[in-house]
């Protein structure tokens, strides 16, 4: 049997691709990368019924990489895609990887409304907090208070909580891990996979090249290690005030409800229209009395 | 305006946009995502009734951006995708659109146009945005443009629109607009069976063999979908010929240069337009959209008065058709180009007006479809 | 259909029963520099700190038999740097099978 | 009719008076059940809502080119501001068709005065079906449409539930119209002098 | 002195704007500009300095209406405007006018980064659950199941809770009102337009023409009447479980919090600015590495 | 390219996306709102730290649309606005952008073009936007284009699109390239009070009177900020003098016109052109932009191999300077037109070319810049 | 600076102490017809019904009397079409102020 | 320098070694301190990262036309693979500068070996600051730049706290390169018998 590095490498990774990728040493996207194939090859799935899709960011170089069917769509606009790709075949397994400003600066519109829409996708979130790929101007969850290329004398908004505001948008499933956490962040990646519904993990990354320098937050090793010491889990988090959860991580499965998903009901709806269908298309038909419009 | 097989059984009364409905329906649309916009609403509201009856998917996306992506999504899957929108909408989707054409993804986006520019006139009829779906978005890059004006066009013109989209790999637009749009016409619908469908060319070589985007004579890659066992990526960088970005010289001048050159070899394919009493006029009116029914009524009304009148109604729009138009402006007097916009496609004749033919514009931007008075006016007197 | 995690840790991978708990598992670590970008990440997070930077640069194992096998360092290793294999003392590997 | 005629009518009155169903109604019968050419537009926009409404029907031999009426053959006024704003369009040798109860003021003698709202109230027993009165009239009138037609079009674009109700409106409009005398009325719809000019 | 109905046509109403307006009988649109015109008389606010933007929609039309800085501007970006307007002129109260579909829908992202950022803006949501203007499509929050002209088999999508999406979101102030609860709904919306930082309003209303006659919801009577009976205040509504809740609409004030204000912060960046100028700037000159980027 | 009055105080080494910014601060730009993109990012960079200096605010959106939204209402509110992008942006904003043209609002848009079409080729040069930014939103509008080929351009430029913008309330884009943004040199700014600005005409009629869609002479109406004590409405609907939407098509006639010839009135204004060694010139190219460059150092090089070449730099690229090009095509027996695209302004200048001029059109589409060498190729050899 | 709610309803104003509270305060209803779209909603709303419509449908009060003067239907008029007035006895009008 | 002449200089060498940083603080001391016109550009892109890194300055008496180097005057390399790269370029009479450490094979005997790294190592204690020891070499070799100005444009453009050891390796560079005999040079980059072809 081959040892887990080697099938990563010799199965999942896309050796015509030059490697070494185009990270920055120490990036956290590619521990991201290892767990996501880790997390697919345990869950057995078929090569050819597996889709990565990204946005664009560093993290939206990951498909270039990988040996599944991949696409690299434009900025903030992947869940789109992946939408489009799924409704089309529901039998394959779309995934979505984003940044924390593709999902959620530019594109956080589509992520709110995949959630609420509950499409079987999984949306994989690796958050930053900063636009490494364009060089480090402040993103959505840019803490208050910090330096970016575009907050040097120290950002006045407020960050989102990309995890929540999933779950109010109306996620299935939402979890959060860290770089740190690479085992975890597998299990929550399985758990998301194979949930039916709209899955979303958050992982929290370092860019220590564009936001970690300008914070004093140290290099990929000091910012890694914060995240470990940071963190608390789920259940931990539940017992603490909101003062003691100040700065911390809450890391785990945050929510996971069930309901109606749509990819499942628009079947049923295809069925149902077959016989429904003579009848609706008559009623429908517009007497033609329009309204002013825009 | 074509001539349609009369057959009792068939004929039906339909609008422009459920036209539409049909031609998409007959082409094998199967996927439809869009939001709605007066005056392309329709097409959305049909097709959700209509499609989950032939098994296919409607979504209403939260934007036009959305309904753009997931068009192009469900195309890499190998599904026939169209959207429907006006001008606002239009504005949306150019980036996603340019995505299209990059990554070469065949879909339909109709536009059915209203006045502009922005919220402008949302219940008028206009032809505002002919130059905006050519150079809406960003970057060289090829499209496909066609233009409807009747009903029946709706129909044959959407196929015509799918067949070109799948055979050239290229998103295709159909300008509508709000005359074509909601004026309903008897016609009659062939058979599905009496219908040319075309689909795009799968790979057969084995999977590790594929280069999703490699040249061959038609200059068109074979496609696979998603899920076909052809793992390949797809892009909106500039791509190899396996897809993946590259930053060559010489890589990136042979892709752009071929997406081009797959349209222009396609030229007479693609380019497509058509003539009324232009055998021996000397006077003609160029025209396209629901203008052209005003030229028709026109030019038979100046035969009558005796002028040597004819129409070239432009079908495809964009590859704008140089060699068609050309032989008529070296074939006429003068030339009448009535457009509901300030002169956008008569821009495009006098630039290849190399005969020095006489152009004459008619433009009415006020909302109202030109008349057929106006354009006789011209006939006469020029 | 579903398989279990490929990562067997040593730490925490259940002993199977056959297994006799005494014998110390032994690990080689190998690290394909080609990848490598020297980030340090495999060094600093290691439990037993048996990482060390070489003349170059390059990640090296100072003493291969302390590796417990956790494999931390090939887990976040970014550049897929690093692969843990179990190793098995001579006599084992006389045995013909494993 | 001669292939390239035209023969053009032109609904009109206000928003909510259902004149575009009648219109489509119209087109419908025409198009789909005779084996005529048929193009039917409506006026949109804010103008329709309260406002005046319009729509037309235009009936050829051949397929027809400009899809909009160029000279009315007949109009249908349904009150009295469409009658003021739509009459100027009218052939000289077209008809006006109006509600007598609504339409006071006749531009021209050359036209037809029913009362179709009195006719759906009391005859019909619902004044929302005046609109098929009227149809069922302007349908006999113009002598384009067979009535059979004109009938299965009704039936296939009303609600479900209500096609009886609104055949009935139909076949009083026609009944009512059938006791027209033609020899009494004008040849023109411009009175004498006009025509003069 | 005037009497209110009196106040509000002679005072706000803009006559040369031809009255009566464009919306349907019956509609909830001329309920909540009433309410919103009682409002800001009520406060005292001097016309001139009153913006009211909307998107386009039915409720879009409202700003054509009164008598203040008025715009009508693209579909779903009004708040984007509205912050335009708000920085360049902070000492305007800025209020902006939004359909569910034109917030929640194609704005649903400047919606919820206005209520991230913490802007001192007003937003007032009328919400019918239909796309009114373009004739009852379905909208971000028409009801799973329901009937619309894209969903005439069942809506199968979830709806979005704008009010808590809003709080998620990092929103100030939340409150909802329906267009039945006048006064109450005066009264959210004079809290709302004088709480420092974003406010969200989210009034429940009736589009009986497009989204009540296709669910037999009944015309603008029984529909308001509706929104009497579902109603519950927030004091009895956290009283009371998931399920008992169902169906009902929480009405009252959702969340106040205090947070810095976006608006104010940049007023205090520009003062430091002038003095930390000259060394950040020196320090910000770039030293030319630049990194692969997209 | 300008000659700058040499001064050692003031000379400094700018990058081009730098001294952009310092256009736009001496032009009283003092609202940016934009979202970072390659090759235009230093240009919101630099401005969220200076614009705080002098009083004014940066705000990074969270998209280009939004960007282009919080611009617009800046403006509206009274204080000059600007935002920078991209492409893939450039493709966002249309749809605001045409809000900004119907409502007339003085705005100013920067497009550092980088390879398309999509993601395209995000570090490399390209002139892949130039139609796009004519005619990337829908319906008819009218807009300023301009383009910059140097570091001193991009300062003098940058004030001079803010001035047109103001004086006929209209947005007007400045066209950079990826190499143009990155290029430092030494420039020589001026003085501020050697600096001629425009400010937006303000209504001094009262209140009551004032009609914010006005014609008047120079058909650009007088313009009131919110907050102004002008209570007035704006919409992107067609509208009448007062700003209500109107469906009059005589008042959309006029309103739509007149947009249109505000601009043209202002033609000799708004229609810049530069000429190098053109007095005599038999041949000559016609650039813009970086290639601009390539094409002076060409001609300078022709001329030493006796080819009576010129230049002729195209500094406003729309509205098309027509007739100063014109004039060059009479003169000279060929035109040479070298762009980093596949053909975009030697559209227009055949569109022009009543003169019948041989037209050489040389593109490259590589993420290249031209060099010399290719266009002096085609001066010795023409 | 900020003044009250210009909603001074009938049904819920606390009463000045100056009042006599056992004088029952009457008001005049005043439908502005040229507004009014015959929506019904003032009529459904009225708590004291007393809204009905007239022969062409525009609502009408039946007892002027009986309002209550609590403003409902004058908030609910999506068209702005309903003024609610005290109404001030004879005797009241006489005293030349109010 | 006449007007219209052009002196190129081409800073080349890997990605980190701060080859762009370099080149800016040139122009800035060429063009804000010297009287002359100076246009500095770099090459962007995945390249830059890792692999090659290349910056160009190009000098005139007058306005800049093309803005990139055509024919190089003098090429600094600090790698063996950015001197096979770039050197194609250079002018006959052009001057090559490499780092003596790291570049081995000398394509020209025309060409100047300083082992910059090592002296940024020894002398001033930090291998960052070769650049500027390059810098400083480059700065007097070119006998484009006023040696003060240089200085000037390196204390404004380096990050605060670092002025005196980034200066101190600039005068190390000039210093070390005043050492030149440039009479031992060959006059063209190029061996005599290429020369003569
Ligand atoms: C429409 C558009 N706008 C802007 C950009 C430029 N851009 C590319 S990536 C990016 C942000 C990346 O940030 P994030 O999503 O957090 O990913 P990261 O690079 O940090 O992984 C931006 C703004 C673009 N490509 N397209
Ligand atoms: C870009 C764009 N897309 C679509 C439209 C068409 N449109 C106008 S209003 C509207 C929806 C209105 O719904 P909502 O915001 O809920 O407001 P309501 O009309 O119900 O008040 C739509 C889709 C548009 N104007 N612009
Ligand atoms: S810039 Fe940041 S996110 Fe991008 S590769 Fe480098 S460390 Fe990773
Ligand atoms: S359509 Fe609905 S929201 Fe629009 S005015 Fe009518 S009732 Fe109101
Ligand atoms: S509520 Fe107003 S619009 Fe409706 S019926 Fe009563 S007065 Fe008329
Ligand atoms: S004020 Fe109150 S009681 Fe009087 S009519 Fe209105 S709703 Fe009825």
């Amino acid at each position: 049997m081959l040892e887990c590095a080697e099938i990563i490498r010799k199965e999942y990774l896309r050796h015509d691709k030059k490697f070494p990728h185009v990270w920055c040493p120490g990036c956290g996207n590619g521990i991201v990368m290892g767990a996501l194939l880790r997390a697919v090859h345990s869950l057995g799935l078929d090569k050819d019924e597996v889709v990565l899709a990204s946005g664009i960011g560093c993290s939206g170089r990951m498909p270039t990489y990988v040996d599944f069917n991949t696409i690299h769509t434009t900025h903030g606009r992947a869940l789109t895609f992946s939408t489009g790709i799924k409704l089309a075949r529901p039998e394959l397994t779309v995934m979505t990887v984003m940044g924390d400003g593709d999902s959620t600066a530019i594109g956080g519109n589509h992520f709110i409304h995949a959630a609420r829409r509950n499409l079987n996708l999984t949306a994989i979130i690796i958050n930053n907090s900063t636009y490494g790929m364009t060089g480090g101007q402040y993103s959505p969850t840019t803490p208050y208070g910090s330096k970016s290329t575009t907050s040097v004398y120290g950002h006045v908004e407020h960050a989102f909580n990309i995890a929540e505001l999933a779950a109010t948008a109306g996620a299935a499933f939402v979890a959060r891990s860290t770089v740190y956490h690479a085992t975890h962040m597998e299990e929550m990646l399985k758990k998301g996979i194979e949930k039916r519904g709209f899955s979303v993990i958050e992982i929290i990354s370092n860019c220590h090249v564009q936001h970690g320098r300008r914070n004093k937050l140290g290099g990929a090793v000091e910012m890694i290690n914060g995240f470990k010491q940071r963190s608390v889990t789920i259940e931990k988090a539940t017992k603490m005030s909101a003062d003691e959860l100040e700065g911390k991580i809450t890391i785990g499965v945050l929510a996971d409800v069930e309901k109606p998903v749509s990819t499942e009901e628009y079947q049923r709806i295809v069925e149902e229209a077959k016989n429904k269908a003579e009848i609706i298309t008559k009623a429908k038909e517009k007497n033609g009395v329009k309204r002013y419009e825009e | 305006m074509e001539s349609i097989n009369e057959s009792e059984r068939k004929k039906i009364l339909l609008q422009g946009n459920e036209a539409i409905v049909a031609g998409a329906l007959a082409a094998g649309c199967r996927f439809f995502a869009g939001y709605p916009i007066t005056p392309a609403s329709e097409i959305s509201e049909i097709l959700s009734v209509k499609l989950p009856e032939v098994g296919g998917t409607f979504i209403q996306m939260e934007d036009e951006i959305a309904s753009m992506g997931a068009v192009i999504g469900a195309s890499l899957a190998g599904v026939k995708a169209m959207t429907a929108t006006s001008g606002p909408g239009f504005s949306l989707i150019q980036e996603n659109l340019g995505y299209g054409c990059i990554a070469e993804v065949p879909c339909v986006i109709v536009n059915v146009m209203r006045g502009g520019p922005s919220t402008g006139l949302p219940t008028s009829p206009s032809q505002g945005d002919v130059q905006m779906t050519r150079w809406g978005t960003h970057g060289d890059h090829p499209i496909i443009v066609l233009a409807v004006s009747s009903v029946a066009d709706c129909f044959s013109v959407t196929i015509k629109a799918f067949n070109l989209s799948e055979k050239y790999r290229i998103p295709v637009i159909i300008l509508s607009d709000e005359v074509v749009a909601h004026t309903r016409e008897s016609v009659t619908l062939p058979d599905q069976d009496q219908i040319r469908i075309f689909d795009r060319v799968k790979p057969d070589v084995p999977s590790d063999w594929y280069k999703p985007y490699a040249d061959n004579n038609r200059g068109v890659p074979d496609m696979a979908a998603f899920g076909d066992g052809y793992r390949h990526h797809v892009t909106g960088l500039v791509h190899d010929e396996k897809g993946f970005p590259t930053q060559d010289s010489q890589e990136i001048d042979k892709f752009l240069r071929r997406i081009h050159t797959k349209i222009s070899k396609g030229f007479q394919d693609i380019q497509i337009t058509k003539t009324h009493l232009m055998e021996d006029a000397e006077v003609c009116v160029i025209a396209y959209g629901s203008v052209a029914r005003s030229a028709l009524r026109a030019v038979r009304d100046a035969r009558k008065l005796g002028v040597k009148a004819g129409l070239v109604q432009l079908v495809t729009l964009f590859p704008f058709p140089r060699k068609a138009v050309d032989t008529y402006l070296r074939q006429c007097r003068v030339v009448i180009v009535p457009e509901m916009n300030m002169g956008q496609m008569s821009r495009e004749i006098g630039r290849v007006n190399q005969a020095g033919c006489r152009i004459v514009k008619h433009n009415r931007i006020d909302g109202q479809l030109i008349t057929p008075e106006e354009i006789l006016k011209h006939l006469t007197t020029v | 259909m579903v398989k279990e995690s490929i990562l067997k840790t040593g730490g925490t991978s259940k002993k199977p029963a056959a297994a006799k708990p005494k014998k110390k598992k032994l690990y080689t670590v190998i690290f394909f520099n080609k990848w490598c970008k020297s980030c340090g990440l495999c060094s600093a997070l290691c439990p037993k700190k048996i990482i060390k930077s070489d003349e170059l640069g390059f990640p090296a194992i100072e003493n291969m038999d302390r590796c417990s096998g956790c494999r931390f360092c090939e887990i976040h290793c970014p550049d897929f740097s690093i692969t843990i294999k179990e190793r098995h003392p001579r006599r084992r590997r006389t045995n013909g099978k494993h | 009719m001669k292939s390239d005629e035209r023969y053009e009518i032109r609904f009109s009155g206000s928003g909510g008076q259902g004149i575009i169903t009648a219109a489509v109604v119209m087109a419908d019968g025409v198009g789909a059940y005779d084996n005529q050419h048929v193009c039917q537009t409506q006026s949109y926009g804010p103008e329709a809502r309260g406002g005046k409404s319009k729509a037309e029907v235009v009936i050829s031999g051949s397929p027809i080119d400009y899809p909009k009426a160029l000279r009315v053959d007949l109009l249908l006024a349904m009150t009295q501001a469409a009658c003021d704003a739509y009459f100027s369009d009218i052939k000289s040798d077209g008809l006006l068709v109006v509600d007598s109860d609504l339409v006071k003021q006749l531009p021209t003698s050359r036209s037809v005065s029913i009362p179709f709202t009195q006719i759906a109230k009391e005859k019909i027993g619902r004044e929302l079906v005046a609109n098929m009165v009227a149809l069922g009239a302007v349908g006999f009138l113009c002598g384009q449409v067979s009535l059979e037609g004109l009938e299965k079009a009704l039936l296939s674009r009303v609600p479900k539930g209500t096609e009886q109700i609104n055949s009935e409106a139909l076949h009083a409009g026609i009944e009512e119209a059938k006791k027209i005398n033609f020899d009494l009325l004008p040849k023109s719809v411009f009175s004498e002098w006009e025509d003069e000019l």
